[in-house]
């Protein structure tokens, strides 16, 4: 594969990708608001176009035509490097994601991925953990007293998370052997006897799925754990001062965060692509990919289920569960993982 | 063999009463303190007895071993101790003229305060000059010597809120020091050469070596080291100086240290070294020639002395200077006869002018005396005894022994000018010691003492005979005992056979005389020729000593003007001879005033002053300076620590790199 | 192309350490070490450090710089006041470095001859992990040890005293106007 | 193909900005920081001289820095904090007694 079709194809790839994920990231607003709506028993968006479906394109060209205005007494530089900040962070670490087995055409088999990276898992750990700086400085530029305290709360927490998100990967690591995501994938092919898929959830990981679901909910800031933009307490955190444009980002940030977790947990836990495949060639090669947005899909909404019914963390609670509950279960998660693969070993 | 003589018990018996009386005296009674000390005393002097009655059994000498004292490689010294005739002649002496005066000194010292301490340290000087005597060893001997010169300065000291008696007691005991030194370099050379300070030992170690002719050599510098350490015991020639002002002490103490025992010591040592003294024939010159010159020098002194124990003190000089004439000839039996006799005549009349000095309640000067015949006629007729016998005029102790004296230097001597000069000492002795019987006891009272008492003449109504206060009074029995005793021993001493008996002491040890020329020994000396010409010297000497009486009654009886005059006519020579040849002022100014100046100015000011002080100020400036530097350094700067931090980090990979090149 | 790459990043590195510098504020000169540290993951890469570069990135600029940056906000002290506090800083320590930087330069120059081939030493994580609890188990326990003193430490140090200190700040003082 | 001086230089040149930035600056934050940027030039000779002889330990030793640098910063922010409520600022030039 000579050099300029490779980079052809890795151009193509990532602008798929980014059309891709940030339509996801509008109809995942549109479908959060939605599902909230139905569960407090009301219907949500529904007058722009047929079922609401065009509110997400309303609501971007409100953000983008509304008047971006910085308050005085911020620190420029960094109140405008902030959000773009946040969004790079968060939009890079898709590039890790494989959403699907490769492909065959005109003859070069292309992996439906736009980099294999042998310590993908690793990186994608390394951005997202960059991800805090957007909150912390956003809070601390806009000179503002809730924002700072805003940033400040969120930086905690994003911080004392991530360790118990990082340890509860270990798990799968050690059963994979592997850092790179693609090999994760497929290390959990076939299936046991009565057609019990290899997951990784039903390889003694649940505990760690469950880990790795709460300190996700942390490290993106949502629901039992938004305390940052909590509207009751911090007026609107650390995005109070920004306005318009700004804002967009943060929230787009936000959501591709979302999606990002929600991408990591399907291929550690449920296996990414893997899936029963059958019908014509056409189809199969389209199957893993269906696949994979299908457990993709089930995962946001969770998070949106649980956002309509969870309610908030006090931030005392908030620290404690993440440093004396979530941790040491990790570690416990860690060792009797490892102790069951040495003794099979 | 010889039965036990428990030597040990006499030095022990006088010990245990000077640490009784010292210790506890304080709170006995003067009866009591008396008693312990005259008891203790006497017991020595029973014991002393006891092995002079048991001599003939003994078959001497007898080394009774003791203790064992140091032990170094093979040098070994013990408190062992030696007795043959030598020693137990001096063991008589000492014991038996010290139980005298201690009796005295019980009736002179009563009514004094320092009472209990006086006796102390008599006993004390008892047990040091016992051990010295009764040693086997040098080192021994050393430990009696410098006690004994302890107890002097002691008692010399006695009168301590005196200061020319504490200056005295000073002085007596630095010159004795300055003696000592040579005593101890010869010690130094003995245990150098022979390995040992026993007597056997030294004795058999010399008697290997060569006689010493040429003069030079380890025995002559022993002898010669020796005869300095004597000459500062024993008051001789260059060392003299301290005996006269000796005289400041109570009397009995010049009488018994002064007289009889201490002053001996160092003729004992000599006799006792004699061995060595053979074998160096300089150094016998050398103890020859001092003696002979002490004794004249000393002679000529006594003529001019107007104090009574002044007169004696140099008389005591004199005989010691004839003493050691005596040994200088290699005459020791004839030295330490005339020791003996000497103890006895010379304490008499130290005791006796105590009495005179106790009669006349405190005066010395002798020109305010005279015509004591009648009143004090006791202790009249003792001195009268003493002066005979010193003078050396025929029946008496004092003409036996000087004139041996006399003739060994005459027979064994060198030269005959140590003969010549000896009875021109003798004329002079005579003279000075009539001279004194006139003026204190012949004559017209001079004194002023006719009405009340003065100073402390009143004595205890329970001793002496109940004489009344005031007046000129005879001294009480306790006092007058001991004179008679000693009188009777001064006109009987002659005829002891010292000779005789010392004879074996010197006999075996040295057979060839110090010339070669004749034999030293007595017995192989009796050619009929000798025989004469001793008779002659015998009227020589006699008639030389009439002489000095008949010209001291002429001076001073006959015509008492006449002294005046002759002083006049005399004037400088008189001046200088009554001022002790001014030798005090020589030594004052030879030697004192140099010293002090030098530690002043040189030791004092330069040394010290200058460079010790200087050199600790300025390190203590130096430090104080770094000091004040470094802590310019420590400035709190947070950033020039981090300077400092990188230049030494620079400073090491810059060697290091220096160091990889290389 | 290896080339390139590390002298883009190189370049980078640089600038950011002399805008640490330059820069006035300290929150400035912390995203510029974030910088630094970024841009030295990709030159761990260069040479083949993978598993160091990823945690190049997750624990120094990804938790260290985060606190550092904490610690920024949290104190707000400002701008840099220009103080002259002590002249020998300079007067010494400039020499020293100059004289430092040219026995580096120099010893550099002279003795690391040959050059790197891009991978041509693999750190991947299964071999470093193995190195890491075999042959380097002991300073493993020991840096182990050593954070846990540092956590001990720190809460002790940060925590606010029961009785109010001397001093005239008495509490944290967030948002003070500057 | 890039020569390893290249690395040791930039190496040196990051140090470099450590030492005059621990040199010149006056806030102790700043001065800490350039403290971890002497760490990181450090780091980047371990792992030049790990891959130019190829021994993996000079990356082992690149961790071990890592964490003592994680430990130091902690515990310094810590004492930075306390220095800061007593003193009431953070200029090191300001900080020089011992006493308050």
């Amino acid at each position: 594969m000579s050099f300029w079709i490779y980079t052809l194809v890795a151009v193509i790839k990532i602008a798929l990708m980014l059309f891709v994920l940030l339509t996801a990231v509008a109809y995942i607003v549109w479908l959060e608001r939605k599902v909230v709506g139905r569960i407090q028993n009301r219907w949500g968006p529904t007058r722009v176009g047929p079922f609401g479906l065009l509110q997400p394109a309303a609501d971007g060209i409100k953000f983008i035509l509304k008047e971006d205005l910085t308050p005085p007494h911020v620190y420029k530089p960094i109140f405008i490097a902030a959000p773009i900040i946040a969004v790079v962070f968060a939009l890079t670490s898709i590039a890790l994601i494989p959403f699907g087995n490769s492909v065959h055409i005109l003859g070069y088999d292309i992996p439906l991925q736009i980099t294999d990276v042998n310590t993908g898992l690793l990186i994608v750990l390394g951005i997202t953990s960059m991800g805090v700086y957007g909150i912390a400085l956003a809070g601390w530029s806009s000179n503002n007293k809730y924002s700072m305290l805003g940033s400040l709360r969120a930086s905690a927490q994003m911080i004392s998370y991530e360790i118990s998100l990082g340890l509860s990967l270990i798990g799968v690591l050690v059963l994979a052997g592997t850092f790179s995501l693609r090999d994760i994938v497929q290390s959990q092919g076939g299936h046991f006897p009565g057609y019990i898929p290899h997951w990784n959830i039903f390889r003694g990981q649940i505990v760690a799925f469950f880990i790795y679901l709460t300190s996700a909910y942390a490290e993106t800031n949502r629901i039992p754990f938004d305390l940052p933009e909590a509207e009751t307490e911090l007026v609107a955190g650390y995005h109070t001062e920004y306005s318009a444009m700004k804002f967009a980002m943060f929230f787009m940030a936000e959501y591709a965060n979302m999606v990002t977790v929600a991408c990591l947990a399907t291929l550690l836990f449920l296996g990414g692509w893997n899936g029963p495949i059958f019908g014509p060639p056409l189809l199969q090669v389209l199957l893993p990919v269906l696949w994979f947005f299908l457990k993709v899909f089930v995962f946001i909404f969770i998070y949106i289920w649980v956002r309509g019914t969870m309610p908030r963390f006090r931030y005392d609670q908030l620290m404690a569960f993440g440093w004396k509950f979530l941790l040491p279960l990790a570690l416990a998660n860690l060792i009797i993982t490892a102790f069951v693969v040495a003794v099979r070993a | 063999m010889n039965p036990n003589l428990y030597l040990w018990m006499i030095p022990l018996l006088p010990l245990t009463g000077a640490a009784v009386n010292g210790l506890l005296g304080r709170r006995f009674s003067k009866k009591t303190v008396a008693g312990v000390a005259l008891f203790f005393s006497g017991t020595a002097f029973l014991l002393a007895l006891r092995v002079l009655l048991s001599y003939s059994s003994l078959t001497l000498p007898y080394v009774e071993p003791g203790i064992s004292w140091i032990r170094s490689g093979e040098f070994h010294v013990n408190f062992a101790f030696y007795l043959d005739q030598l020693s137990l002649l001096m063991l008589m002496v000492v014991t038996g003229v010290g139980f005298l005066i201690h009796i005295y000194s019980v009736g002179y010292m009563w009514d004094d305060d320092g009472f209990y301490r006086f006796f102390s340290y008599l006993n004390l000087f008892m047990f040091f000059m016992l051990m010295l005597i009764l040693a086997n060893n040098y080192l021994v001997m050393f430990i009696g010597w410098e006690g004994v010169g302890l107890a002097s300065y002691l008692l010399i000291g006695f009168y301590f809120l005196k200061d020319s008696a504490a200056a005295a007691g000073k002085k007596a005991f630095i010159t004795n020091r300055i003696g000592d030194l040579g005593f101890l370099i010869a010690l130094f050379l003995m245990v150098q050469h022979f390995g040992s300070l026993d007597f056997q030992r030294v004795a058999a170690g010399v008697a290997q070596l060569p006689a010493e002719v040429a003069g030079a050599g380890v025995l002559t510098a022993i002898g010669i080291l020796l005869m300095v350490g004597a000459a500062g015991k024993s008051a001789q020639l260059p060392l003299y100086v301290w005996l006269p002002d000796a005289m400041e002490g109570p009397t009995p103490v010049s009488a018994l240290i002064h007289a009889a025992t201490m002053v001996t010591a160092g003729v004992y040592m000599v006799s006792r070294s004699h061995v060595i003294f053979d074998k160096a024939p300089t150094a016998l010159l050398v103890v020859a020639i001092v003696g002979t010159l002490t004794a004249l020098f000393a002679a000529t002194i006594g003529i001019a002395q107007t104090d009574i124990k002044k007169v004696l003190a140099y008389s005591t000089v004199s005989q010691l200077g004839y003493m050691f004439m005596a040994c200088g000839v290699a005459a020791y039996s004839a030295g330490v006869f005339h020791l003996m006799t000497h103890a006895f005549f010379k304490g008499l009349l130290f005791l006796g002018s105590g009495s005179v000095i106790h009669a006349l309640s405190g005066e010395q000067d002798m020109r305010q005396m005279g015509g004591l015949r009648k009143k004090i006629p006791w202790t009249f007729w003792t001195m009268a005894i003493g002066t005979v016998a010193i003078a050396g005029i025929w029946p008496l102790s004092g003409f036996h022994s000087k004139d041996e004296i006399l003739w060994k230097a005459y027979s064994q001597g060198p030269s005959k000018m140590i003969w010549a000069l000896g009875v021109l000492t003798a004329f002079i002795t005579s003279f000075y010691m009539f001279r004194l019987l006139f003026m204190t006891f012949f004559g017209d009272y001079r004194g002023s003492l006719e009405s009340g008492d003065q100073g402390h003449d009143a004595h205890g109504p329970d001793l002496g005979h109940g004489h009344g206060h005031g007046g000129i009074h005879e001294s009480p029995a306790l006092m007058l005992v001991p004179l008679v005793i000693l009188a009777a021993l001064s006109l009987g001493g002659g005829y002891i056979p010292a000779l005789k008996f010392l004879a074996p002491v010197f006999q075996t040890e040295s057979s060839i005389g110090h010339t070669g020329a004749i034999a030293t020994s007595e017995p192989a000396l009796e050619e009929s020729a000798d025989k004469g010409t001793e008779r002659f010297l015998q009227f020589v000497s006699v008639g030389v000593a009439l002489l000095g009486a008949f010209l001291a009654w002429l001076l001073y009886l006959k015509s008492p003007y006449l002294p005046a005059q002759i002083a006049a006519w005399a004037g400088g020579l008189y001046r200088t001879v009554s001022n002790k040849y001014y030798v005090d002022e020589i030594y004052n100014w030879a030697l004192i005033v140099p010293l002090l100046a030098m530690s002043r100015k040189w030791l004092w000011k330069g040394v010290d002053q200058d460079f010790i002080d200087t050199v600790i100020n300025d390190s203590a400036d130096a430090t104080a300076d770094t000091g004040g530097v470094l802590r310019r350094m420590q400035s709190g700067n947070l950033r020039s620590y981090a300077a400092w931090l990188t230049a030494g980090g620079a400073v090491v990979l810059a060697y290091m790199v220096w160091l990889g090149v290389h | 192309m290896h080339l390139a790459l590390f002298l883009v990043f190189g370049i980078v590195c640089v600038a950011g350490a002399v805008n640490l510098l330059i820069q006035s504020h300290p929150i400035q000169s912390a995203l510029s070490l974030i910088v630094v540290m970024a841009s030295l993951a990709v030159e761990y890469l260069l040479l083949g450090a993978e598993f160091v570069a990823a945690v190049q990135v997750i624990v120094y600029a990804g938790a260290i710089m985060v606190l550092f940056v904490f610690v920024i906000m949290l104190l707000n002290a400002g701008e840099e006041e220009r103080s002259q506090g002590s002249h020998i800083a300079l007067l010494l320590g400039l020499p020293s470095l100059l004289l430092v930087g040219v026995l580096l330069a120099w010893s550099v120059t002279h003795h690391a001859t040959d050059s790197v081939r891009v991978g041509s030493l693999y750190g991947d994580p299964r071999t470093i992990g193995k190195l890491l609890f075999t042959q380097y188990l002991l300073p493993f326990e020991i840096t182990s040890l050593l954070i846990l003193i540092a956590i001990m430490g720190a809460v002790v140090l940060a925590s606010k005293p029961e009785v109010t200190p001397v001093g005239p700040a008495s509490g944290l003082t967030t948002g003070k106007e500057k | 193909m890039v020569p390893l001086s290249y690395y040791l230089v930039l190496s040196a040149i990051l140090f470099a900005c450590g030492v005059l930035g621990f040199l010149l600056k006056r806030n102790i934050i700043t001065i800490f920081m350039s403290i971890e940027l002497m760490l990181n030039g450090v780091n980047l000779s371990f792992v030049a001289f790990a891959s130019q002889w190829h021994a993996l330990s000079g990356q082992i030793f690149v961790f071990f820095v890592m964490v003592v640098a994680a430990a130091e910063a902690a515990v310094g922010l810590a004492i930075i904090i306390s220095v800061y409520r007593t003193r009431d600022t953070l200029n090191v030039d300001r900080v020089d007694l011992l006493k308050l």
